[in-house]
């Protein structure tokens, strides 16, 4: 995805296309990987990105391929937003020898190295020192390429992210945190959780902070810019808490919600606020929507199909890959 | 085997024992409380504490932000000051976020004040794998914890031994960690219906053998049983002993059996290096050495981190197959 | 110590001499572990609070027995302030039978239990947790009891602090989280590794900060006072910065040190900055001060000659006390 | 012995060797950078890193805060984009800190992402008591990260291997933990004038000898060296063998001494009850079984939080004395 400077208005219509067609992969994938789950075709459990998806594509549409992400559990979204192949992904959520990691990773691992997509992650937090180390060595090795770590509201608990935010403002470090506040940490309200405020947890550290529309793919895409612009710049580390909301469960397995989810909190999440409905309506994307959703389920159907006939590894491969 | 036919009993879960354990000690004990992430209305990503918070209320069952540290030393502190908190580390993976606050503080608070001050913590978590969980939710690490002086550890396998040693451990003065292998919590077993416990260091002979000695933690007693079995039919009479806690250990019950048998394998889910497997079989073949006929194997998860792919998984943790060769090469029946 | 409602002016003219001994009492002490130190009679290193008097007595007057402090590598001044017997100290010091933590802990964990000291602790900001769950039981027990945390500015790396402190704020713990800022992490000047402010730590999670003069016990008093009021009320947690000053090194080890710290620096600190000169003078305490210092000269005179005859602990003790 | 007589050398400190081993590094490679607490004008406590600011730059000697998670996260993000961080973590009780970044994220990563990502990162810190320091100054909590698979660990005892190791770690591909015992900065060997590594994964055999094997780590070496002289003035003859690295672990090395011999002694640092004496033994115990004329000993750290009192501590470790008792009784010379 080329970067186009954003104009206040919005983003140009060639962009905008580009982030409603990676938006509509991310839907795709996402219901594919359920489906898969629920019948039974997938090991394991995961998380999945649905609703939030103009979080991953909004930042990463303002990013280059050299630029680097860390990811989380619920790292689909972030992993297509930055310019994976869905077929190599779903190999991965599969366990297939020809997924991302060869299938050592799953759904919760996947790393795109190629992509600047250093990895998901599934210890909450557990990405934000990788995050801020990448920013360490893009500016100790004199590029001006710039680091986002991506983490759910509830890595605000995990004391390592004060840790390295403190470095990364010191040090002035060309990285982007990107909170995507989609309201619970798995089975409990993040209020419940969380004192104070979450931009106040940056600005402790002298870090500037911005509260986004997380729906908005585009106020997305314009913070991040701004973001990016300052880092690149050496102006140091920003802080993006993005407004958000997970369509599914914490993880497929997690159907009856309503005890700690009222449903209908769910309906008006999807009914008013979806990204891909908000976007395609500011485009004014009628037709193309229809097209680029076609074309992208036609995609994702025949990843998946790949995937399914994919052979696994070869049950050798286990002592592989333990040491460089 | 402990697990008493004279008293009345009722099939439970591991998970079912678990939350018995915990609603029993939570009635009795007003300074007991759990805290953890989800324990409360959600009961846990495994469900172990559904129910608790509806009876006891959210003072006592204690929703947390996700910061394993900062609930490790929180309950730490309201251990030192007279309560007796049970932490919920929802995958044993998240012991390398506590281990300051567990062998740094916890384990070395009644040494370092010359018994002046107390620790009764309980740190309840997991270990672990074929989930399909991948390298960060799989692990069993209980070698670690069991290698810090100052701490108990508790690897129970049946519900009868969950259920009683986790309230030997709540009610202990000390910090104990108890692991309880997730792919367990729908494992059945007879629990009396009157109160017991089990108490903390004593090993427990799981099936009396007299060929090979299989000494088994956690989950790995089932391996080891599904073994015997087969071995049986092979004409190898096989005792399982399960040490049931790590520290202490009841090396006496181990050596005993490994005098007796001459043949030891030690079947554990931690990695093979360095790992609780080590220990018991060190302690084994120092013990019995006049008594080996055969060098003290061990069975160990493999040494990789555990990978996502079933295919690969599997091949990563001890399986009956694995102690039935291991043991017929001991006793000279195959290779 | 009794507590006495803080005036506007000042503190009652009993308080500010009792204030004015313990300050007393904590530098003849630690003039004293140096000079064992240097005489080669104390086993290892100790950290002095010489400079820091105002601090831990300061906040300790403002507590009662039953209140529970947490300590720091740097603990003996928090340790004299809440009531500890110097004799028993200085025999901990030694590694003897008779010390508080029977020769086991030495200067880094001393302990008082019966005064409400929870130990010192040689992890930097190690003990946050438990001086946030000892305020966690004050309330769950339903006492009125009230726990300080004192740490060093270097904690303020640590990412347990701002684990527990949403956990008080939360909650609404009478916890009162004491920052020594005494400008130095070891050899490492604060700035250096501090971005943003200190007070903005604690105000993200919404607890009040205060910055207080960490020299004038009298001011440290009454912001202890106040925090202490209201966590007794139930208002939750209160996070106090304390601007101070240690004379010495980092340990009495720690000698030349002009490297990283101006030898003119430390010489404005003793001579325009001393909490026992400032407190003396704002008490007119001129007689005062002479006989408090005599009498506290030869009570801890006494103490060190007490503790160098004193028995070691029998080499059996070794495996007492791992388990209770 | 591996360390050379054929070629130049001086008599350096450990504390020198180690310093130059960075400084070659730092030299040689300009993606090798040094992060920690202390580490630039004060050279940290130990003075081990002094002057290498003043070559180098506060850039590539950076003093960081006192977070030691978040100073391993960030060299690991380093490592994993182009760079080859060294970590400094002051005191090895430190680890209890940086397990999550160590063990879940550095150890995981090259495996985790299928080969594709590296985690080239090197971890120095300490071990070792008797330095008066008391409980969470003076661990010895090696055998933790040798239990993870994914990490290489170096236990080096002389300054020639400590130097050669270093520049091994500092080059590999993977993620390695470094211990160096405290008190024994000061200790003195030869280090040649040529650059030279030392491969990691290699034991070294510090004294050939006959009737005894005394497998030692890290200051242990010096704890054994003694012994042997000791032993022998009473006729016996001891072979000391340094693993030199744990993992991996030179296994054959430590066999066939143990075949030769037939008597092994394990001395290691750690706390005794799952340490890494507990994996050596039981390795040797295996592999060596048909050999051995007596049960495997071990001599670890004492099962107790160290104390501070000397008395006391004294207590806690290995001596010359204890090896020498121990070898004695297994040859059968007295109790
Ligand atoms: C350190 C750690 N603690 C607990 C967990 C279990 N866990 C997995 S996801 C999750 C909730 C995360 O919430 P949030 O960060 O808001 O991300 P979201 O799932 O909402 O995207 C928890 C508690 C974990 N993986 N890692
Ligand atoms: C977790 C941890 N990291 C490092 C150290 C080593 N260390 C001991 S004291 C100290 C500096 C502490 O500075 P500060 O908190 O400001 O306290 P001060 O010494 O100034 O009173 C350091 C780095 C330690 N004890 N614990
Ligand atoms: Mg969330
Ligand atoms: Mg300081």
């Amino acid at each position: 995805m080329t970067r186009t400077k954003a104009a206040p208005a919005g983003v140009d219509r060639g962009l905008g296309l580009a982030m409603l067609e990676r938006m509509l992969k991310i839907r795709a994938f996402e219901d594919n990987a359920n489906e898969l789950y629920r019948s039974a075709k997938m090991p394991g459990l995961t998380h999945l990105y649905s609703g939030e998806e103009a979080v991953a594509v909004g930042v990463c549409s303002a990013l280059r391929q050299d630029d680097t992400i860390t990811s989380t559990h619920r790292g689909h979204g972030h992993c297509i937003a930055k310019g994976a192949d869905v077929a190599r992904m779903f190999c991965e959520l599969l366990g297939k020898e020809e997924g991302y990691c060869r299938g050592k990773g799953g759904s919760m691992h996947i790393a795109d190295h190629a992509n600047g997509n250093l990895g998901a992650n599934a210890i909450v937090g557990g990405s934000a020192g990788i995050a801020t180390g990448s920013g360490f060595s893009a500016k100790a090795l004199g590029t001006d390429r710039v680091s986002v770590c991506f983490f759910g509201e509830g890595a605000l608990g995990q004391g390592l992210l004060y840790e390295v935010m403190n470095m990364a403002a010191l040090w002035k470090l060309p990285v982007i945190y990107v909170c995507e506040n989609n309201l619970y940490n798995e089975y409990t309200s993040y209020e419940e959780v969380t004192a104070g405020t979450i931009p106040g947890r940056a600005e402790a550290f002298g870090i500037p902070a911005a509260d986004v529309d997380g729906q908005d793919a585009v106020a997305v895409y314009e913070a991040t810019s701004r973001a990016v612009e300052r880092a690149r710049a050496g102006g140091g580390p920003s802080f993006l808490v993005c407004a958000t909301y997970r369509y599914h469960g914490h993880h497929v397995g997690d159907i009856d919600r309503a005890y700690y989810r009222a449903k209908d909190e769910e309906q008006r999440w999807r009914e008013e606020r979806d990204p891909i409905v908000l976007l395609a309506a500011r485009l004014d994307a009628g037709e193309e929507l229809k097209r680029l959703q076609a074309e992208v389920e036609a995609e994702v159907a025949a990843a998946v199909a790949y995937a399914l006939d994919a052979p696994y590894p070869d049950p050798s491969e286990v002592t592989e890959d333990v040491f460089a | 085997m402990s697990s008493p036919s004279a008293v009345a009993t009722r099939e439970l879960t591991l998970s079912q024992a678990v939350n018995e354990a915990l609603a029993e000690e939570l009635r009795r004990d007003p300074t007991v409380f759990v805290l953890g992430e989800d324990v409360a209305e959600a009961g846990t990503p495994f469900k172990v504490l559904a129910g608790l918070v509806e009876e006891f209320g959210p003072a006592r069952v204690v929703d947390t932000p996700i910061s394993e540290p900062g609930i490790t030393g929180v309950a730490l502190g309201a251990a030192m000051t007279g309560m007796r908190p049970v932490v919920d580390i929802m995958f044993g993976d998240f012991l390398t976020l506590i281990m300051d606050q567990v062998a740094n503080q916890a384990a070395k608070t009644h040494y370092m004040s010359g018994g002046s001050l107390k620790a009764p913590l309980t740190v309840r978590t997991t270990l672990g794998a074929t989930r399909r969980s991948a390298a960060q939710h799989s692990q069993s690490l209980h070698a670690w914890v069991a290698h810090v002086p100052g701490l108990k550890v508790c690897v129970p396998s049946t519900p009868y031994d969950a259920k009683g040693l986790l309230k030997s451990a709540i009610r202990d003065d000390n910090p104990v960690v108890v692991f309880e292998d997730k792919m367990m919590y729908q494992t059945r077993g007879p629990v009396p219906e009157d109160e017991y416990v089990v108490p903390i260091g004593v090993a427990d002979v799981k099936r009396a053998g007299e060929d090979v000695t299989v000494i088994a933690t956690s989950s790995m007693v089932y391996v080891a049983l599904e073994a015997a079995e087969a071995l049986e039919a092979e004409g190898v009479s096989v005792e399982v002993v399960d040490p049931r806690t790590l520290a202490p250990l009841d090396t006496e019950t181990l050596i005993a059996s490994a005098r007796k048998t001459g043949r030891v394998i030690v079947v554990d889910e931690g990695h093979q290096s360095y790992g609780a497997s080590a220990e018991l079989a060190a302690v084994v073949a120092e013990g019995a050495f006049w008594h080996l006929d055969a060098p003290v194997r061990r069975l160990g998860a493999m040494d990789v981190p555990i990978p996502f792919s079933p295919v690969l998984e599997d091949e990563t943790v001890p399986t009956p197959e694995r102690v039935v060769a291991t043991a017929l090469s001991l006793v000279g029946k195959k290779g």
